[in-house]
């Protein structure tokens, strides 16, 4: 009867899920963006237009049950162009942190956990990118680097490394601290087994919080490169290209414009919406 | 009455407004209000007086002899006359960083012959130099304001004078009362504002914050016939746009494109002119063949514009042998406009079995890249001179300034270099035609179409005309409230 | 507090003189010769070295980059190689537009996203709460340059409400000042409102969780000088660090923001700078955006170092 | 020690038959807790971590959380008021005023932003005219704090723990307050501190013939400062008595465990009896008694709820089988 | 039996604080010249105020820390400054058990992995099997159920992690176990599961067990030696009982009778508070608050000195004061029907706890 040892806490994984699931708004998010990564990936293979045939007849045509969205300036689909435009935003968001996490996230770690000239050589460095607005370093990659999608979100990702190395060194440092650290050094182990153990997933969580929301932002990024003409190159389409050419027939034919910035809309919000959701359900107070 | 301001809205910044160091277009715009050269170009690109009266070559071409306008000032006062012209002209060809010096090489030396007549010593004969006094090598400062800082206070005696500029926001300029041709400007104030985005320029005059804007984009026309308040203006521009092929500039050079006319000829065949223009530029600019464009009195009508054969362009490449698709590296400058003309001529050559991959680049980029060879081919323009010259010999002459492709011929060299010394009209236009015979063959840049200058101006600006060089004379212009 | 002050200056010395190093690196890896793009259609290899002998542009890089440090440390900023102008009179000029537009931007974001971001806090799950959470996520979420282009549209081109672009200094015409500064100034006040309201509500939440929370409640103190004068007080911290954070994000939106509007501030100089390889320009933007960044800080750790009695008195 | 008779006319807190529900869960965390307190008595409430002990203090502050107090129910009787606990706004009146709170967190319960003086003459002001600067000045004195003038003006992290307690009990006192409640006040203290301030409270609670509220898991600091002590277990009052029933007469199994489980200060060192087991989440809750399952009695009767029985004079035990040594021999 | 296994002598450890760039650094002295000396096998407990040391004197024993100054032997061996190999082989004989069951295990790892960690890293000869075989022994020794393996810390109760901690810490198989404050943070109830825990395994195991504890009571029921400790020095050492029944150190007589009870502890009580380690009082720490202090405690560091039954004091006046006794309280005397009933539980308890033991044990 009187078991000592009977567990009598809920499985604690699974009420993260729980939490994520019970969470009406990220769950829409999730939705927003599974939908658009689901046309980002099957882009090739749905029934839709070519994305860059052209049709000198048909250009800029309001949307009509020809061409749903409508064409654009060189009489292209611009439903089909918005789908595959999907996948250049979305892998620009991903990509981009992709890149920012593989080069931030180590410096980070290796600055919290050692201190010393090693973090003050990582720190200073980081604070120098940080005091250059996020946009005119990317502007100034991104030229350096060529103008294409690729450099894009290469410029996208060095210019957002440093919110991940300061991010994970702080998180370094709080859990450097942490009874468990000290714990699994009282025990013996080597250092790469606290960094990689004990470490690593421990900072995860605000990370993965931190990168859903920059994907958000990079996708931002990329379209504003995009249309600032240093992203997605022609005929290929992108949201932010498709915005700096419709930019120009703003008067003749306002849907142009208006597809591809309600898109970046919906995309960004899915993965803000997201990040927020996974930040209340990771967050051990918010119970 | 209120002060009368006109309002243009012009499509970049101005760089410095010395016309000894000014590069820029847009700042051409600006010194046809502040300042007068030694000659004016007319309504049908002709050489007309401003500052000089009269001029004339000797016999051997080697002396330039003008004769002045008399009681002219300069906007703080000083006198206009030979000593004037020949401080103007030295201080053009030995300030350190002046950008004339090529413009002014034939000039070696200016006597002044007394105070109302001048005379330009050459070294060779020089057609082309009228034109150049016509534009910013003409221009004549106040030779007091030499040692002051040109650029921030423009001294000149043009119609208006300088008030102040805040750089990429606005210049102001004033009328200036003492203008020998006053009786002219009807206005009392212009006011210059840099709006790059074409959409915002239109915003602007649309809602009456200007009253005139420059490069109306051509798709925008339409809008603006349609408003009851605007009124569109066209005139033909001198400038081109083409595609250069690198020929013998570096290893780049070494593509089927570089090495075989007949290539290039396909493409150039391959391309629906036409349709360009009308897509592109609802049908308002001219789709071109030659070097000058149709308002140029040297346009060649031997020249017509090439029709879209596919079937010959198919031909073309099955004669010169290689194998089916040929690939081509076209870069363009990452404007909208371009981008729609390259992705159309990537549309339309696919159809003749040519894959272009584009490369979109900042225009600083690829001047460097074109002139260090690396291209294949690029879609570049020229915005156009009054003399032919000026759009031909730096392109295609061995060792020019602007030929990128490398391309070399002699005898191009030697008629375009006959034509240069050549005054009279109708032997330089046979010249030029020998010329185009060769390049027509050779191919080393083809055309695809010539510029219009578009304007959206207000109904409430009377008066106003369109000139083939681009510029905005404000003569004659009235604002009616 | 003074000479924590003057210590964090010092701090930030080498991080200014790492930026400009880092800057100056990598402009000179940028493509495209500056000479070339400015000589434009005027080109021929004479004129084309004369320029670069007159910018230094011939030198070795570090000289080039020793020379630059030493112009600076003297006060001079070197010469715009586009317009021939004294970059340090460039930015002058320019300065006061884009701090205009940034403090009218920030007050917009602080009216808006503290009162918001308290209300929302206090009401935690309520309808108050879920709507100013979706109004700030949208905020968030909204291109700022596509919401740019559609207040243009509609603004300016259609009900023809607002100048579509320009600027009036404040001196001016004030009335027409704020009339063309308040579509860029809401365009780029969305985001910041909403950034601002999400984290003063993270902030109270965090803050109302507190025991000294339940301590002025327990005294009896009415809800609104517990939410005030205690909640607020405390959350008011990482607020104001925040603001000056988001100082940083105001110029890089400017960037946008003013080349939609085509305001002639900062952001649009260095846009066109670095597309003409205005090096100088660019440098010292940069360098002086990196300033503005690192005083904003101070200013913000010396309000919290006055916000904060713990701080303040060690 | 305080061991002042207590007749029920003077009587200041009832509470009556509170009960809390969770939305979503059968089980309440509050199971009918009902004690009075009387002018000038101490009573202490003990039991195990999240037996529901704060829950209680804060149903009768009116602080519970908005989401909790949803499901509350339950009155008091204060000082001859009737009051039902969801009419925060008569709470509120009382809060602060009639009722003083101190809380377990020294360190956190004192707002870092502002002078403790400016504290303390804050709640003075909330409930009576004057900046309340000599009151709080006079409570520093009080409550022993050295150099009371110049420490009016020190911020709390200028402050020892002990000392921010000090001024958390002369906040709590400034308006004199007719019942002080204190949740765990020296849980966070060392043994010596705690110390002064368990006597600091017992003198001016005598002073003032306050009626106290002492919440505690600690049975030492319940022997030495208690009248009367009321024994929580999962949400319901188990035990309750006068200090020495309770400690020389326990009843109840639990309060037998509790005090089995601590280690003697004298005599023989053996083996400890323990509690075994935790005390039930909300989730685990039994049916009937709360604390079957961890009981080594517990029976198949146990699955009804025992009644608070009066086993000696004020002495109540809700167990089935008390006294135990009756109803259980054989049995066992 | 009475062989040493840990001893330090004249051990210090100062933290540098407050400095930083351009900021004059400040000397915090956590410990200041501890010697000790801990017998195979005894239970050595440490006692004090918080922020006196205790914490920081347990990690320089296992040299989680190094010392500032002074030397800790076990069984002989300097480890003052050893590394590498040496200092595995450290973690190996010495483990450690910590006060917050909730922060001191990953909350990422499963308790098979918590568990199997030392046994990876100081028995890599193991193989997978084989350490999962180790490890549900370990957990059942523990009064854990070895079902139980696949789940995570905070699935658990504060009890049960302590447990988790304890095994983990057994896993290496150490021959001392330090535990900083190992039963603080729980409930009387579960402090007194983990108390004969820690006892049996000591028993079983014959570990060496330093304890550091601020409950008295907790204190004396585990420990057979006892050092009180106030601002980073040892006033008085000795065995349990000698320390409880008759303190000699003025401190040790203040925190004896501070302990809450029925007669409200005995005399005044202590007056003031701890003075701050970066600027101790000189001379004797305590003379602060030390009713007996005199002139001569200000200028002198008082030495231990011996008072005979294995005890050491640190006061210039112990002689003067002489030794004080019962200043504890005294419990109420229980009726005869409540021992009655005591006796009644403490014998159901004998037998489920036996019970639960060999269900564990199948
Ligand atoms: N909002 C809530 N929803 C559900 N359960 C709650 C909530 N708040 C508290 N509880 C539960 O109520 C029980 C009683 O909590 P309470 O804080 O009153 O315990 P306590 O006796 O004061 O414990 P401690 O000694 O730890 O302070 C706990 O089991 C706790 O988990
Ligand atoms: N890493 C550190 N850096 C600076 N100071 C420290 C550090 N660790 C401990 N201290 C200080 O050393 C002193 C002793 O700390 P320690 O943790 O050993 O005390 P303790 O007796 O264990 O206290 P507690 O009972 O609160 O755990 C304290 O004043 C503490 O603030
Ligand atoms: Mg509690
Ligand atoms: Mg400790």
């Amino acid at each position: 009867m009187a078991e000592i040892a009977a567990p009598v806490l809920p499985r604690a994984k699974s009420r993260v899920w729980r939490k994520l699931r019970s969470h009406r708004s990220a769950m829409f998010g999730a939705v927003l963006v599974a939908l658009f990564a689901f046309l980002a990936l099957t882009a090739s293979i749905l029934p839709i237009a070519d994305p860059s045939a052209t049709d000198w007849g048909a250009v800029r045509q309001a949307p009509s049950a020809a061409h749903w969205l409508g064409t654009d300036e060189l009489g292209r689909d611009q439903f089909s162009r918005m789908i595959w435009g999907a996948r250049a935003s979305l892998l620009a968001g991903v990509v981009s942190v992709a890149i920012a996490l593989l080069v931030g996230v180590p410096l980070g770690m290796l600055a919290g956990y050692f201190g010393g000239w090693i973090d003050a050589v990582i720190s200073r460095c980081t604070e120098a990118l940080l005091s250059i607005p996020f946009l005119i370093l990317a502007i100034a990659l991104a030229s350096f680097l060529g103008p294409s999608l690729t450099n894009a979100m290469i410029a996208i990702g060095i210019a957002a490394t440093p919110v991940f190395i300061r991010l994970t060194r702080g998180q370094t440092l709080n859990v450097v601290a942490e009874d468990y650290v000290e714990s699994a050094n009282a025990i013996g182990l080597s250092t790469p087994v606290i960094l990689r153990r004990y470490i690593f997933p421990n900072i995860l969580p605000p990370v993965l919080v931190q990168s859903t929301l920059t994907v958000a932002s990079a996708i931002i990024a990329e379209a504003s490169l995009s249309f600032l003409g240093l992203g997605q190159q022609p005929p290929a389409p992108s949201w932010g290209a498709m915005l700096n050419t419709a930019k120009g027939f703003m008067v003749q034919a306002p849907w142009m414009a208006l597809w591809p910035g309600i898109a970046i809309f919906l995309v960004v919000l899915g993965f803000n919406l997201l990040g927020d959701g996974l930040r209340d359900a990771l967050d051990p107070r918010e119970d | 009455a209120q002060a009368q301001t006109l309002r243009i809205g012009l499509e970049s910044d101005p760089d410095a407004l010395d016309p000894d160091r000014s590069r820029t277009f847009v700042g051409r715009i600006v010194f046809t209000a502040l300042c007068d050269k030694l000659i004016d170009v007319g309504a049908d690109l002709s050489l007309i007086p401003q500052l000089a009266t009269e001029w004339s070559f000797s016999e051997d071409g080697k002396a330039l002899d003008m004769t002045l306008r008399e009681g002219v000032v300069f906007h703080d006062g000083t006198p206009f006359d030979a000593a004037a012209v020949k401080a103007n002209i030295e201080r053009s060809k030995t300030l350190d960083d002046s950008v004339r010096k090529t413009e002014l090489s034939s000039v070696e030396s200016v006597e002044v012959l007394d105070a109302t007549h001048v005379r330009l010593n050459l070294s060779a004969p020089d057609a082309p130099l009228l034109a150049q006094l016509a534009d910013r090598a003409g221009i004549m400062l106040s030779p007091s304001s030499f040692d002051s800082d040109v650029a921030a206070n423009p001294v000149c005696s043009g119609p208006f004078k300088f008030v102040s500029r805040v750089a990429q926001d606005k210049i102001e300029l004033e009328k200036f009362g003492d203008y020998w041709n006053a009786d002219a400007i009807k206005i009392d104030r212009v006011t210059y504002l840099p709006i790059p985005d074409s959409t915002v320029r239109l915003a602007n005059l649309q809602s009456g914050d200007l009253d005139l804007i420059n490069r109306l984009a051509a798709t925008d026309a339409q809008t603006v016939e349609n408003a009851g308040n605007l009124v569109f203006a066209k005139a033909e521009g001198l400038g081109y746009q083409g595609i250069t092929f690198n020929i013998m500039n570096g290893a780049k050079a070494d593509n089927p494109f570089g090495k075989d006319a007949r290539l290039r000829d396909a493409l150039s065949l391959s391309i629906d002119r036409a349709a360009i223009n009308q897509v592109v530029f609802a049908g308002l600019n001219a789709p071109a063949s030659q070097f000058v464009s149709t308002a140029s009195p040297y346009f060649d009508p031997a020249f017509p514009v090439p029709a879209r054969d596919i079937e010959k362009a198919k031909a073309l490449i099955a004669e010169a042998g290689v194998s089916t698709p040929l690939e081509l590296e076209l870069q363009f400058p990452n404007r909208p406009e371009s981008q729609q003309v390259v992705q159309m001529i990537q549309a339309m050559a696919a159809e003749a079995g040519i894959n272009i991959s584009l490369s979109a680049k900042e225009f600083a980029t690829m001047l460097t890249d074109q002139k260090s060879g690396d291209f294949q081919a690029s879609q570049v323009g020229w915005s156009g001179r009054i003399d032919p010259d000026g759009n031909i010999t730096g392109f295609v002459s061995t060792g020019g300034g602007f030929n990128d492709g490398g391309y070399s011929n002699a005898e191009i060299d030697r008629i375009l270099a006959e034509a240069r010394a050549e005054s009279d009209v109708e032997k330089r236009k046979a010249l030029y035609h020998e010329a185009n015979v060769i390049l027509n063959e050779e191919q080393p840049l083809f055309y695809l179409y010539n510029e219009a200058w578009l304007y959206g101006v207000s109904d409430k600006v009377a008066g106003f005309t369109a000139y083939s060089d681009g510029m905005i004379r404000l003569e004659n212009i009235e604002l009616k409230q | 507090m003074l000479s924590y002050l003057a210590r964090r200056l010092l701090i930030s010395i080498p991080t200014l003189i790492l930026i400009s190093v880092f800057v100056f690196t990598l402009q000179k890896m940028l493509p495209g010769d500056p000479v070339l793009a400015l000589a434009g259609e005027d080109r021929d290899p004479e004129t084309l070295d004369r320029l670069r002998e007159l910018y230094n542009l011939n030198k070795p890089v570090w000289m080039q980059y020793l020379l630059w440090a030493k112009g600076v440390v003297q006060g001079d900023l070197g010469v715009s190689i586009r317009t021939g102008l004294p970059v340090s009179d460039m930015i002058l000029s320019k300065l006061p537009v884009t701090i205009q537009l940034a403090v009218m931007s920030m007050i917009f974001a602080i009216v808006i996203g503290i009162p918001a971001g308290i209300l929302s806090a206090v009401r935690k799950g309520t309808a108050t709460d879920y709507a100013a959470n979706v109004v700030a996520l949208s905020g968030l979420s909204i291109p700022n340059f596509w919401l740019g282009i559609m207040l243009i549209l509609l603004v300016s081109v259609k009900w023809q409400l607002l100048p579509a672009s320009g600027y009036v200094p404040l001196t001016e015409d004030p009335v027409q000042s704020l009339r063309t500064m308040l579509m860029p100034a809401f365009v780029l006040g969305t985001g910041l409102a909403a950034s601002l309201m999400r984290h003063t509500r993270s902030a109270m939440l965090g803050v109302m969780r507190q025991d000294y929370v339940r301590t002025a409640r327990a005294k009896g103190l009415a809800e609104r000088r517990v939410i005030l004068r205690h909640a607020f007080r405390n959350a008011l911290t990482p607020v104001v660090t925040l603001i000056a954070l988001l100082f940083g994000e105001l110029i890089a939106g400017a960037v946008l923001t003013e080349q939609i509007f085509t305001i002639p501030g900062f952001g649009k100089m260095v846009v066109d700078a670095v597309f003409s390889r205005d090096y100088a320009v660019v440098q010292a933007v940069v360098l002086v955006t990196a300033i503005g960044f690192i005083l904003m800080n101070l200013v913000a750790d010396a309000a919290n170092v006055l916000l904060n009695p713990r701080l303040r008195l060690s | 020690m305080v061991t002042a008779l207590t007749d029920d006319n003077d009587n200041l807190l009832s509470l009556r038959d509170v009960s809390l529900n969770v939305r979503g869960h059968a089980a309440p965390l509050l199971d009918g807790v009902s004690f009075s307190v009387s002018r000038g008595e101490t009573l202490c409430v003990v039991g195990e971590s999240g037996c529901g002990k704060s829950l209680t203090s804060l149903s009768i502050m009116g602080l519970l959380a908005p989401a909790l107090s949803a499901g509350l129910r339950g009155s008091m009787e204060f000082d001859g008021q009737d009051i039902d606990l969801r009419d925060l706004a008569s709470l509120k009146r009382l809060r602060g005023s009639r009722i003083g709170m101190i809380f377990q967190e020294p360190m956190s319960s004192l707002n870092p932003a502002y002078r403790i003086g400016d504290q303390i003459a804050e709640a003075w002001r909330q409930h009576n005219p004057g900046d309340g600067m000599d009151q709080a000045l006079e409570m520093l004195r009080l409550v022993g704090i050295p150099a009371a003038e110049r420490r009016l003006r020190d911020y709390p992290h200028q402050l020892s723990g002990g000392m921010r307690q000090r001024v958390m009990i002369a906040m709590a006192l400034v308006n004199n307050p007719a019942l002080l409640i204190a949740d765990e006040p020296t849980t966070a203290l060392d043994v010596t501190i705690q110390a002064q301030i368990l006597r600091l409270i017992a003198r001016l609670q005598t002073e003032r013939h306050m009626g106290t509220i002492l919440i505690t898991h600690d049975l030492g600091v319940v022997a030495e400062v208690a009248t009367r002590v009321a024994v929580m277990y999962a949400g319901r009052i188990v035990e309750t008595g006068p200090v020495e029933a309770i400690f020389t007469d326990p009843q109840h199994p639990y309060t037998i465990g509790l005090m089995s489980s601590i280690p003697p200060l004298r005599g023989p060192r053996e083996r400890l009896a323990t509690v075994p087991g935790i005390v039930p989440s909300i989730e685990t809750m039994p049916e009937g008694c709360r604390f079957s399952t961890r009981c080594p009695f517990a029976r198949s009767e146990c699955r009804q709820t025992p009644p608070l029985q009066e086993l000696a004079m004020r002495h109540f035990a809700a167990c089935h089988f008390a006294p135990l040594e009756h109803k259980l021999k054989g049995a066992a | 039996m009475n062989r040493p296994m840990i001893e330090a002598a004249d051990l210090s450890k100062r933290f540098d604080v407050g400095g930083g760039f351009l900021k004059p650094s400040r000397l915090l002295h956590a410990v200041d010249g501890v010697s000790l000396s801990v017998n195979k096998g005894e239970t050595f407990a440490i006692v004090g105020e918080s922020g006196c040391g205790k914490s920081t004197l347990a990690r320089l024993l296992m040299r989680l820390l190094t010392p500032s100054s002074g030397r800790i032997t076990i069984e002989g061996h300097d480890i003052s400054d050893i590394a590498g190999a040496d200092l595995r082989q450290l973690r190996r004989d010495v483990q450690f058990i910590f006060q917050d069951p909730f922060s001191s295990l990953n909350p990422r790892l499963t308790v098979a992995k918590l568990v199997a960690e030392p046994l990876e890293a100081h028995r890599p000869e193991m193989t997978a099997s084989q350490r999962r075989a180790e490890v549900a022994r370990l957990l059942s020794q523990v009064g854990l159920r070895p079902e139980h393996m696949d789940r995570f810390p905070h699935e658990f109760s504060g009890g049960q992690r302590q447990r988790i901690g304890i095994a983990r810490a057994l896993a290496s198989g150490p021959r001392v176990l330090i535990g900083d404050e190992p039963v603080s943070a729980l409930d009387v109830s579960v402090q007194a599961q983990v108390i004969n825990l820690l006892s049996d395994l000591r028993d079983s195991l014959g570990l060496t067990l330093i304890v550091i504890a601020h409950d008295l009571a907790v204190i004396r029921q585990m420990s057979d030696r006892v050092a009180v400790m106030y601002l980073g020095r040892i006033v008085e050492t000795g065995p349990t009982d000698a320390i409880f029944e008759r303190p000699r150190h003025p401190y040790t007589r203040a925190l004896l009778a501070a302990i809450p009870g029925p007669d409200g502890g005995g005399g005044a009580g202590l007056a003031g508070e701890t003075p701050s380690p970066i600027d101790p009082p000189t001379g004797c720490h305590f003379r602060t608050r030390c009713e007996f202090a005199r002139d001569e405690c200000a200028r002198t560091r008082p030495p231990a000195e011996p008072t005979g039954e294995m005890s050491e004091v640190a006061c210039l006046r112990w002689r003067d004061i002489g030794e004080a006794t019962d200043v504890m309280p005294v419990a109420p005397k229980r009726s005869a029907a409540a021992e009655a009933r005591f006796r009644l539980y403490r014998d159901a308890m004998g037998q489920t706890e036996n019970n639960s033991q060999q269900g564990n044990n199948r």
